[in-house]
């Protein structure tokens, strides 16, 4: 039900690039998402990296689960074919299309409910699998689309504020990527468009497993690592009509700091966010270090963004199956059929 | 009276499963079938891997019946002490015991109505051999000589078997010779010759002893299936080890070794049809196998393929339910369930294989089934064919045929201008194209999704545009129905009032029932759907009919279900027979609760058990 | 000619999500209430969070019809540009238009057949807010004054529930009570009056306004639910955290504050049932809440819990299928896969309430049953009736009744030795008594399983064990139809050999009908069925019908088919009616489609759409 | 099916505990396990853990999930009630039965496949969720009960020697379980009494989600980290008879080694396992340095043993939801009905 159609009229300053595409040509649906949600960001930023690296738009595939999140492939990369599929269930369908055909460019998006909670054993096992794809998730730490509960990815710092409500361990998708595999891992900021695209670039350019977890925050339910607030927040924001179901616009949050710097983010809702961006020295190949790495700034309540581990000759899932380089979808009758011949060999040898 | 019969006889074997029984029972069913008699033998094992009971029942039938006759048996051969009542039970009276006599057994062991053929195996095998594996195994080896003498099976069969078996392994053919021949020495020796005899004769023509599942996945090979997702679970998991093994012979590239297919172990059944529907969105032919638990594990998926249209193909190999139910037994009870899986207004397309030849022929027919109708196939096995060996017509296959790949819009077809809606019915079959990712730059992409859309694929919350497109699936389902296999009609010598409707599994045992029920004067005449929705014909077949029966495995009578509710049939005449204790449906009981049916004045649907 | 109606008409606001109107547009559909006239009010919204079209429609009808009448509406607040084209075009010649004429409109867009009230909404605002968020809410508050004086709402209705709505926040009160009289004052200087008028009246008597989603789980309160374990969707997220609500209010313990019930998100609908399962079996009342893609996921539980026999609930609230379908929109399409959900022969008892107060009773019903029959019930809610708030009469409880806890086993029982088959049908209803852990030292104890096993829940897998114990649940399932609540006859006038059958939120529209199919000298039975399995009286009242039309909120004709298979109907005389376009069923589609059927000679069934 | 009726004479050895239980009254069904299995060994710490502690049988719960390790809570302490649910959901089943009465200890025995491949992400959340339990993961790298294929915990260090097969990244359960929140995480071996006991018991003791990693060979698929060869072992240690449905019967493999050494284990495939233990001076209680720990072990190819971390004053699910002492399934019809009177009220309020 999109009923803002979209002007198509190029901007004159749109610079094509190397494949002769503008920015414009990597672009999607007029988004249906909250006015400043991070989400858009996001895409926004995909769509930087895949004109920057001038990929044919319609060599890449989208697939996403259920979500705000996940709709978000419905805008941007018009020209590829997208697979909203079903909730925390992305992974399998990605790797299933990746088995088809090896020759897309896979990328999975997904959010923190879609991977973590419902999806948490499809997220580990895609990535020990090695697909190669690119594993977006839009980690807001919340529930959008159905307005506003927890997820898997809160806080536990923020557990006990309020009782019965997050008191669960949250889970760090950085850490569970690399324990279980992911031979590229990095974490980012949706407004954090300088670090975010050349992020998006390299995961792209690997092969095998790439995960990065985009802290998106969510400008409606304002749930978010840091935050125990939700509905409470938009109640009391709301103070002035006391009406759940008022929505303000909000302006997306973003960020522009240094390498090895600590950036303190204030939220939609008044929580803060302490972003630590590896320093430039930081050895990303040394997967055990990256390991303490996170867990010692973690304790002291900083968020590590950057690339934080790559393996940069992984292999991965064809690699393993040692399938033909012809994409399994592109095999013709000749290749596929053995023939009556051979049956008569089968058929011979059980009698 | 001693029983006496000559290439018409059950003999059952109770063993311990992990004992190596296994395969001396199935090299004694195969030089059964090289004598030129028939064979249908059945594996009943527990869920477990080793020390529990496990039985291998080898119906000897020259006249050609492949189903569970039902009844006792004529030779039991008792190896496993735990079951030995309910064995010794089981035999015909004036049938045969044949036992382990080593350690003596007091005389209540035994029935007076039968036959004893003890022979001392232990002591054989312990005299022969020092190391206690060779004891065990050899001791297996030891009683099919010792049967084979007895029956008389050709020495000379034996041994080309045990040729074949062990190829170039000089060592392994003589041991097992040896302990053949040491069996057929201590029968000869102690036992005198029984009523029950083979003769040589020449009803297996050309044809082939097979596992369905192997069948189904040789199908898949042939059917262009190039990726196959699955998790292990019983009976379903020798389809994919199957598939795998076909895949390593039949479609590496003789040049580079790489593979021409992928096969990935799921975690689960979700993840499994996960991937199907995702390399069936991508335009590879892609399948699963599993059984009960797993299908119930992937409603949510299976309602994807239908709403979004992506063909995938689940091999069901069913076994007992509910729940975990009997793992290892035998049921048709995920037909209901598969037929409307997932929640919402769904119909999905099945098909049901009467025999491993036909595994074969629908396992490669579901893939252009499913690419045609972009949806779920399901090809429905069960325990009974998938895991048995059974005797049935070769594989055929017509090197002229090419894969259906469906609707599917080349670069050329959208570089011309080609119209693409991918939810627009074109050509008034309920069928729309599809456009596989990556195919032109500016043209044929879309967004796929579960939600509801308009004809261009657009997201759409409108009422009158989702009816069009529920009412367009429906047309699909109606366009499925020409391409569902036609039934096979058996009909009675005789016009007869009276049908019969079964399918899969039933049917060797059902053809037998027809046959005895046909020597009592009793008309019958039978139909055999092979898939879903029903044809015309099957309508066609029913309305002739005064009263149908309708013969399954299972409890709730499924397949009359879908009759009824996809036919608009009368229930009142459609009388169910129902066997589902998990063991293979028998002739005899076919033949008892139609009989029973036809005498008593009303044909009352009262569901009950075999046996 | 303009329209005239005195509380009779219907009114639709189109707006767009986020914007505050919701709580705007409750206020006017309760001010009507608050005048003695019965409100149906219907939320249409998107599945999205800000900035997509949403809809309410308010049915006024002091005759008391609670359904979706179905044609045009008498007047139309448009509110929402994005949408002006299609809102325009529903509402009924001679209806009204009102809208906000800041800006100009070109002439094409109104039509001429309507009656069009403009008012310059966003100037006033302007005029009188500065802050964006005030100007964008109170534009809200504005309509609803002009509209009061349009139609005639008393004045101090909507004062008094402004004052009830912000209690003791006086700056709320007077700024509210501020905007509206600036929409009064601003009808009363711009617009002449209009046809459609509000008179007060006392037809609401005692009744409720409340959503069936908060009934239902206040029913799972006074039912002894303490465990709820969840999975947020749409429609049914609602029910969980009403069930909080209550719960925090109504089960804490007064004196320490602990809770006496658990709450837990789960994470996903498949661990959600499995806490079910697991609290189930140890004694606690628990229940989970979904729609139709958890139904799907929670498949393989729902068969564990009928063949390990453990309590569950679950609520349903069904919404728009297949697949993701329409998250958004209502139906009553998950009622076969619930009835024979999992794989195997299965069969479930479903409750179909047919409106909040019935939420409630069979929200503490349901764990009556399921302790009783020790199984899955599912209370089958759909979206209308769970997300909207529902005129209806108020909740009820006896204070003498007490919990039936079933069959249980205490430790006196299994003290004073008597005897425990986990699976042994004592009482001859097919229904054993359990045990719940910890109970005894030394007696009571059993493995519960899957997988089949004997009366005393030793692991079994033989057929006879097997069938005997499938049987047992066939005969539990004969007695579930004891305790399933009795259908609700509503008869014609006259004699008449049409029936109808109908259910759950379809309820209020079918009556309607059959009072316009009455005044058309159309005479037909209805009956409202509350439950699977059917009981007697469901099947005594298809046997005494000619025809029997089955109208339901499906493609597919579900409960039509259930009624079919279990009750052994004849397709023939089951006519399907049959509105699934997602919005509620209407009155006048059913009195259509029912004439229609009458009129043309024969009654086949042609499902159709509504509107 | 059952057919060996177990002998109930009561050893006069058998010396009651401080409840006058003796040890038979912990014991179970006859195993039906394959001789030799590790999994019966562990039935037998478990029986030997709750005989120490002097726990009343009938006080636990044992729940599992489906496979030959599912099984075994048939084979141990005949007087609790147990529940073998369905194939990787045990933990769901667990938190409900947990959830509806608070007084009995809880008992998970899981496989790998059970709990790592099927079952990841209830393993996931039951831990984050700080379930009171005592979860036991019966890990021998394989299906068991299907025959032989790989699960998701075999060795990663394995994955090329064949190619197709094991290609997979291997889960860690224990580095998972320390990710999660675990607040109790211990690894041990099936044959080391000595270790796995005392281990039991000091799980049964801890309030709180316990977890346990059990490495216990399957002596008929010889699966398990370290090992590529599941059904080709089978094929070529019965070369001399050549056929695979014959079962050899095989010794349990014990170990007995003191804290901070190696040991060698060589498995019934002739693969090498190096188990470590911690030693004595380790400290569990800092959870930094036990992934470190693990990890620089893993590393060297060795299998770190013992109790690797534990939070002493762990708070349960209980407590995050405040509930009520009394278990929730045995509150009365007057605690659970609010009754006619607060129903009025609400009824009012809806008018
Ligand atoms: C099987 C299933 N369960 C539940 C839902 C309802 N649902 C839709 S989106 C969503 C949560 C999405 O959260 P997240 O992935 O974090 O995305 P966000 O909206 O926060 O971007 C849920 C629970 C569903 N669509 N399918
Ligand atoms: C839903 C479902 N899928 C598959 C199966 C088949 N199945 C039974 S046990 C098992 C694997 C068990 O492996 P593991 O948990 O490691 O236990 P082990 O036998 O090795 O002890 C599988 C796949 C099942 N019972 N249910
Ligand atoms: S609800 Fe939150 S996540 Fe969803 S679109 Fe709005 S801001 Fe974004
Ligand atoms: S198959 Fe392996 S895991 Fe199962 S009982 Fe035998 S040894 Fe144990
Ligand atoms: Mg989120
Ligand atoms: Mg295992």
């Amino acid at each position: 039900m999109t009923y803002i159609t979209k002007p198509r009229l190029h901007h004159p300053l749109l610079q094509p690039n190397a494949l002769g595409f503008t920015r414009r040509d990597y672009e999607g649906k007029v988004s249906t998402l909250c006015a400043g949600c991070g989400h858009d960001s996001i895409s926004a930023a995909i769509i930087q990296a895949a004109y920057e690296l001038d990929l044919p738009p319609h060599r890449l595939a989208k697939l996403s689960g259920i979500g705000c999140s996940s709709k978000t492939p419905d805008y941007f990369l018009g020209n590829s074919h997208g697979f909203n599929s079903v909730h925390g269930r992305m992974p399998s369908v990605l790797t299933g299309a990746n088995a088809a055909n090896r020759e897309l460019i896979y990328l999975g998006v997904s959010g923190d409910g879609d991977s973590a909670s419902i999806g948490l054993g499809q997220f580990a096992h895609s990535i020990r699998r090695s697909v190669n794809m690119t594993y977006i998730v839009e980690n807001n730490g919340v529930y959008g689309l159905t307005k506003g509960q927890f997820s898997a990815t809160s806080d536990p710092g923020s557990k006990s504020k309020r009782g019965v409500v997050n008191h669960d361990q949250s889970i760090d998708l950085v850490g569970l990527a690399l324990q279980l595999g992911a031979s590229f891992v990095a974490r980012s900021f949706s407004g954090d468009k300088a670090q975010l695209v050349p992020l998006i670039k390299a995961a792209i350019s690997h092969k095998g497993a790439s995960f990065i977890d985009v802290i998106s925050p969510c400008v409606q339910f304002n749930n978010h690592v840091g935050s125990t607030k939700s509905f409470d927040y938009v109640r009391e924001h709301n103070a002035a009509m006391n009406r759940l179901d008022f929505i303000e616009p909000r302006a997306e949050i973003t960020v522009d700091y240094a390498p090895g710097e600590v950036e303190v983010v204030k939220q939609h809702d008044g929580s803060i966010l302490r972003l630590r961006k590896v320093a430039p020295d930081y050895d990303p190949t040394d997967k055990i270090s990256a390991i303490t790495h996170l867990q010692l700034h973690q304790m002291r309540g900083e968020v590590v963004t950057g690339l934080l581990y790559v393996e940069p000759d992984a292999a991965d899932l064809h690699d393993h199956l040692h399938t033909v380089q012809t994409p399994l979808n592109q095999l013709d009758d000749a290749e596929l059929i053995p023939g009556s011949l051979a049956l008569d060999a089968i058929n011979d040898s059980l009698r | 009276m001693s029983l006496a019969a000559v290439n018409d006889f059950v003999v059952k074997f109770a063993n311990v499963n992990g004992s190596g029984s296994a395969s001396a029972n199935g090299m004694f069913a195969k030089s059964i079938l090289r004598m030129g008699v028939p064979v249908a033998a059945r594996n009943i094992f527990p869920s477990n891997i080793q020390g529990l009971p496990t039985w291998y029942e080898v119906r000897v039938s020259e006249a050609g019946y492949l189903g569970r006759r039902g009844g006792g048996v004529e030779l039991m051969v008792a190896m496993n002490p735990q079951t030995w009542d309910q064995d010794v039970a089981s035999i015909e009276p004036g049938g045969y015991l044949f036992y382990d006599s080593s350690k003596p057994l007091p005389p209540a062991k035994f029935r007076n109505d039968i036959e004893v053929l003890g022979l001392p195996l232990t002591a054989i095998c312990n005299a022969a051999y020092t190391d206690p594996r060779q004891r065990q195994l050899f001791k297996n080896i030891i009683y099919v000589g010792a049967l084979a003498h007895l029956i008389g099976i050709e020495e000379s069969v034996l041994e080309t078997l045990v040729r074949e078996e062990f190829g170039s392994k000089v060592a392994l053919i003589d041991s097992n010779l040896k302990a053949l021949a040491m069996g057929r020495d201590a029968a000869a020796e102690n036992l005198a010759p029984i009523g029950l005899r083979m003769r040589r004769a020449d009803k297996v023509g050309d044809r082939i002893y097979v596992e369905g599942n192997s069948a189904a996945a040789l199908g898949a090979v042939y059917g262009g299936a190039t990726v196959c997702a699955w998790y292990p679970i019983t009976p379903s998991t020798s389809l994919a080890e199957a598939f795998t093994a076909h895949c390593q012979k039949l479609r590496t590239d003789p040049k580079t070794g790489e593979a021409r297919y992928a096969v990935i172990q799921g975690e689960d059944e979700i993840a499994s049809i996960g991937i199907v529907v995702g390399a069936g969105w991508n335009g590879a032919r892609a399948f699963t196998c599993t059984s009960g638990p797993g299908v119930s594990l992937m409603q949510e998926f299976v309602g994807l393929s239908y709403f979004a249209e992506i063909p995938a193909v689940i091999f069901d190999v069913q076994r007992g339910g509910p729940s975990t139910g009997m793992p290892t037994r035998t049921q048709q009870s995920d037909v209901l369930l598969a037929a409307y899986a997932s929640h919402g207004d769904t119909k999905h397309p099945l098909l049901f294989p009467e025999d491993p030849a036909e595994c074969f022929d629908f396992g490669a027919l579901a893939f252009d089934l499913a690419d045609r109708l972009q949806t779920t196939v399901f090809v429905m096995l069960d325990l009974d064919i998938g895991m048995n060996e059974w005797l049935c017509r070769p594989f055929r296959w017509d090197d002229s045929r090419k894969l259906d790949r469906g609707k599917v819009m080349t670069y050329d077809d959208l570089e011309t201008g080609k119209v693409f809606g991918r939810y627009l019915d074109v050509d008034g079959d309920g069928i729309a194209y599809r456009t596989l990712p990556g195919v032109h730059p500016e043209r044929g992409a879309y967004f796929t999704r579960g939600t509801s859309r308009d004809p261009y694929a657009r997201y759409s919350e409108e009422g009158p545009v989702y009816v069009a497109n529920m009412q367009r699936l429906l047309k699909k389902f109606e366009t499925a129905k020409t391409l569902i296999p036609a039934p096979v009609a058996r009909p009675a010598k005789r016009r007869t009032p009276h049908g019969a409707v079964y399918f899969g599994s039933t049917t060797p045992a059902m053809h037998e029932a027809l046959d005895l029920l046909e020597a009592q004067g009793v008309h019958v005449d039978g139909l055999r759907v092979r898939g879903f929705p029903f044809n015309d014909e099957v309508m066609a077949f029913i309305e002739a009919h005064e009263t149908v029966f309708v013969v399954e495995q299972n409890r709730d009578a499924q397949l009359r279900t879908l009759i009824m509710v996809e036919g608009g049939v009368d229930p009142a005449k459609l009388v169910p027979v129902l066997g589902y204790d998990g063991s293979p449906i028998t002739a005899r009981f076919i033949t008892d609760e139609i009989s029973r049916r036809m005498q008593g004045s009303s044909v009352t649907p009262t569901p009950q058990a075999a046996e």
